[in-house]
């Protein structure tokens, strides 16, 4: 479905990365690995549409992302480094408006829902910003247990978070890859996801 | 979605209520200060008014321009946004008129109030509140395409002043204007039919050029 | 027409036609200046009712037509560069800016000094005036968003969208002297004193607007070389160009 | 037109300060920035010429070594 | 360390040189729209100019006021400055002084040009700069108070210029008062002592004050 | 030399934890341990003096810290979740800023060594804003290379670092503690530092 060739990305005057191909296909989970500095973001970015690759194509069911646009915005659900989630506003809010921004807009039970599955009663209507680095992450990762995405792209999805919640997304991730959706990750810690075939890219 | 973003930001607002009152209290302050700064004569304050009212509502309407985005853009939320699946115009438009609705619309209310301080009579206190109501949500469209500019840059918060100020003279001009004319025994219409072309005119190209700006500066 | 246009809209050929070009508007330009200041000191006559004061008009006319002219084609340039992404028309338009804020502020400062004398003051708010003076912040605004975006693909780009925002607000600007009362070109200025020196004058003014003209080129040319050097500095034909001159 | 002496060119009948502070200006702006422009390229080239030459070093160590 | 804190933030001004000149454009474009907003009779704009003047100054020196500690608080340096071995008073006057430096002087060096083009005579252009300079600073210090305390509240740039605002109040009226008493022939010196004694006492009481504010709202 | 007695802390109306005693000494490294939001940064904040104890008595040599003040901060180092570099500047110049602001100033050569050894030569003198997340860890990591206290306060020093860099670190805390300094940190990866004494905090 989706299928990656001769990427090429420069930042600033230095070619990060080039020739990159891959594909994806439902259920299959590719990590991104790399030490700091070696382009795994870029990437992450250039798959979303986010930046514009200095060469190569990225095609979404055959079409070229550029082409495709927000067509290809109801397939795919990117977290990156930073959280997306407002400080004033309490875990429900958030969640919600993030969703709806997302696409699809939920209710406040099916909210609560998620976030309890987070492990994030009791804090859930706690303005964000006095919440623990981790429960901030746990915030933000609770979208992906609403969201309808096919695709999804995971910038570092485990940092901050202690071992009883990367237990859980890891459930999630394989929950999702079994129900045929894609996983596109990046991680600095090991962890081993059951998929129908796990790629590996190595950057640098 | 539309609908969305607006209670988003109007959400954000009243979690802290005083953010309505204190764009309207800028506005207030700023007016109340002229009178100090230049001295308690009725006849000059009276024509010098017109002119107080819009140059506050300028600065009032540009001070919190550069929040418009530029939190959205720190935490993450803005990239979320422009992955969303609905179209970024509609997007920046609703931001826009979240911005109208917490800076522009009170001071529509409030001026009429500022106007009996300054001694206006009654028809010019009309016509200073509907060439603010046309006016404001100009202020914010064209503020928009600053705000989103100057995203992610260092001194953000006077640059975007720079950039926007001269847009805003037009609408400066003819909105006092109004006021103006009618105090001299003028007919304003003329003027508030300026405006409201303005008000068009930004309300089509206004969004589009944010939404380009905000493609450029994000990537 | 035998010039293939796509040619030269590559930095790297473009580079070396502007190489060529820079001698000859240079050269024209000072001729031009140097006949225009002739006429403006020796050959036009002392004036009836401003005596000397009004040569100030050699200068200041062409000055002010220059920042208008400039501002245009900047935005123009901009424009081709966003619609297009065409590298070398946005280098043209950045390299256009701080010639056009020179002029403007060449306008404001000769007017200012022509003002004292005939006006009694440095500066009326006319709508003339005024509209100048916005006219130098928006040179100074696109200058300032291009200097502080440090990424030049997206500074080309943001530059262009407010180049044109302000296009749009340049045409306002100008119909709203209707609704201002003007001092500038009013009764003060006295040019059809007698037609013979009315076209002396016409003739000096239109000598020192075209050497403005080709001086402006010969400034935008220079500058965009540089720019093209400082962007390509990495390609392979920067490099070649340097084993040629060392 | 003649004038009587080097001074009345100067005095400008009186508004020499107007007509040679707007001239002097125009000058000192324009030969101001050809000055600036040309030392920016300047500059620029020296550099060039002086990142050309490491990157040639470079490569020279390269194929001794 | 004082000499550092100075020396940082200059240079994260310098490393976009364009930063203290916008501060300078703002200012400039509000005294502009003054004109544009009340009408062009040479008159009632000269006799206005000094509130103006003062007003954009007041106006441009606390636009830039919520930079002044926040982006040090969003990204972790301002904690890091309360662990410091050296007393935080020397630190916070440091960082006053440096907004000084960046939006204060340029002000009291361009103030003449725009007094001219309101027509002032030369003596109270003087009086106008030497005004500036003995207040500006007094602004940047009392702001650095309000900055303090609004660090990290929602809506802070309107905040910040509620709280400062009343306390700018006297600086205003004694600053513009010095112009006008020379424009209407007479002395200024007693306006311009006094300023002088504000700007005496709040370089004592001002960073003692932001000190204990700091402390209040990291903690 | 650092010595804890019944230390609370109380957050909104919830109390974290309470009757936290410990002490620590040359050479020795307390592990803080705990899952999301049990409150180690707020435990962190305490010991630095930025935060204020429900109740309870942190002392330093014998003296509270709130009556030291600036003769305790010179004698300790903190670094917490966020990063304290300014977009804007570059590596080497947020480096030289941060050691003078904590009492030792360095020269250019200096911070240059310490960034190679954090590896990030070659990106020394682009603006931080442009760096990967991992190398804005490391620039502020590099404090650590040049700083003179005796006591490190370590918020999840580990986040966003590659194996490579986390090794680096590791280092880095074994050669302090080697030298008879301590350390107080917290981290949710597995790691294995070798000190005099290696004590383990558990909240919650
Ligand atoms: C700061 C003050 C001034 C500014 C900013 C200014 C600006 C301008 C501008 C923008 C133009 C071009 C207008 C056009 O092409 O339609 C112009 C033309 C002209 N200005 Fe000024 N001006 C100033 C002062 C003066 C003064 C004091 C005088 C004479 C008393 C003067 C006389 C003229 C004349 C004669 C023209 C040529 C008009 C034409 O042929 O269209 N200006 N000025
Ligand atoms: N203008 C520039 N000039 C040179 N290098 C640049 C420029 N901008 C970015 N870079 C480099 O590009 C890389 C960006 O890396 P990216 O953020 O994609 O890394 P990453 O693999 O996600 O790393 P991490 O594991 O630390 O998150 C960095 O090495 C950075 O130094
Ligand atoms: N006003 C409040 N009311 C209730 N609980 C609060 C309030 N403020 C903070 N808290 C709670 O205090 C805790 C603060 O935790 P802290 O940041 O110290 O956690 P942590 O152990 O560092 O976690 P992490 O591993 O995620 O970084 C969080 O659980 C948060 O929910
Ligand atoms: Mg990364
Ligand atoms: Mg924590």
């Amino acid at each position: 479905m989706l299928k990656v060739s001769n990427l090429e990305c420069v930042r600033g005057e230095r070619s990060l990365f080039k020739d990159v191909n891959f594909s994806l296909e439902a259920g299959e989970l590719l990590q991104v690995n790399g030490p700091n500095g070696s382009g795994k973001t870029s990437l992450l970015r250039m798959l979303c549409g986010l930046a514009r690759p200095a060469h190569g194509e990225i095609r979404w069911l055959g079409d070229n992302i550029r082409s495709l646009d927000e067509d290809y915005y109801n397939s795919i659900t990117y977290l990156g480094h930073l959280n997306g989630v407002k400080d004033n506003l309490n875990a429900i809010e958030n969640l919600r408006i993030s969703s709806a921004l997302a696409g699809n807009g939920i209710d406040e039970s099916t909210a609560y829902a998620s976030l309890q599955k987070m492990g994030l009663i009791g804090r859930e209507i706690l303005p964000v910003k006095v919440l623990s680095q981790g429960q901030r992450r746990r915030v933000t990762l609770a979208r992906l247990l609403v969201s309808d995405t096919v695709l999804w792209i995971l910038d570092e999805p485990l940092v901050a978070l202690d071992t009883s919640a990367v237990l859980l997304v890891k459930g999630i991730l394989e929950q999702h890859l079994e129900k045929g959706g894609m996983v596109v990750m990046t991680t600095h810690q090991d962890i081993n996801i059951a998929a129908i075939e796990t790629k590996r890219l190595q950057l640098n | 979605m539309f609908l969305w973003v607006i209670q988003r930001d109007l959400l954000l607002a009243m979690r802290q209520r005083s953010d309505v009152l204190t764009t309207l209290f800028f506005f207030i302050i700023v007016v109340s200060l002229f009178p100090l700064g230049v001295g308690p004569e009725i006849n000059m304050l009276r024509s010098m008014a017109p002119g107080v009212v819009w140059v506050a509502a300028l600065l009032a309407s540009m001070l919190s321009l550069e929040r418009m985005f530029s939190s959205d853009y720190l935490d993450g939320t803005l990239e979320q946004m422009m992955l969303s699946p609905q179209p970024l115009i509609l997007l920046v438009l609703g931001k826009a008129l979240a911005h109208w609705m917490v800076t522009g619309v009170p001071l529509v209310l409030i001026s009429p109030i500022l106007g009996f301080q300054f001694d206006l009579q009654t028809d010019a206190l009309l016509v200073l509140a509907v060439s603010l109501l046309l006016g404001t949500p100009v202020l914010s469209l064209i503020g928009a395409i600053g705000a989103a500019l100057t995203l992610g840059l260092r001194g953000g918060g006077v640059l975007v002043s720079l950039l926007v100020l001269p847009l805003y003279i037009p609408v400066l001009i003819f909105g006092a204007g109004a006021v103006e004319a009618v105090s001299a025994g003028l007919g304003a219409s003329a003027h508030l039919s300026l405006l409201g072309a303005f008000l068009l005119l930004s309300l089509v190209l206004a969004p589009w050029a944010t939404a380009a700006a905000l493609r450029i500066s994000i990537e | 027409m035998a010039i293939n246009w796509f040619k030269y809209s590559s930095p790297a050929s473009f580079y070396s036609l502007a190489g060529k070009l820079i001698p000859i508007f240079s050269i024209v330009a000072l001729i031009l200046f140097v006949v225009g200041l002739y006429i403006s000191f020796f050959v036009a006559p002392t004036d009836f009712q401003q005596s000397e004061a009004y040569r100030i008009i050699f200068i200041h006319v062409p000055a002010a037509w220059m920042s208008m002219f400039l501002y245009l084609i900047m935005a123009g340039w901009a424009a081709i560069g966003l619609a297009f992404n065409t590298r070398l028309s946005s280098m043209i338009a950045t390299a256009i800016a701080p010639t056009g804020a020179m002029f403007t502020f060449l306008a404001l400062w000769t007017g200012a000094l022509w003002g004292k004398p005939m006006w009694g003051a440095w500066w009326v708010w006319d709508a003339r005036l005024t509209s100048e003076l916005i006219l130098f912040f928006l040179y100074i605004g696109f200058m300032a968003l291009q200097a502080a975006i440090d990424d030049p693909r997206r500074a080309d780009k943001a530059g262009a969208v407010l180049a044109l925002v302000g296009v749009v607000n340049i045409p306002i600007i100008y119909f709203s002297v209707k609704w201002w009362n003007t001092l500038h070109q009013g009764a003060t200025v006295s040019l059809t004193e007698s037609p013979k020196m009315a076209s002396i004058m016409l003739t000096g003014m239109l000598i020192m607007s075209i050497a403005c003209w080709m001086y402006s080129i010969a400034m935008v040319l220079i500058r965009t070389r540089t720019i093209i050097l400082e962007r390509e500095r990495h390609t392979v034909w920067v490099s070649e160009l340097h084993k040629e001159t060392t | 037109m003649a004038w009587a002496s080097l001074s009345d060119f100067l005095s400008m009948g009186g508004y020499g300060f107007y007509v040679w502070g707007s001239f002097l200006v125009f000058l000192i702006c324009l030969v101001g920035e050809v000055v600036l422009v040309l030392n920016r390229r300047r500059t620029l080239l020296k550099q060039l010429s002086l990142t050309h030459k490491a990157t040639k070093n470079e490569k020279n160590n390269e194929t001794t070594t």
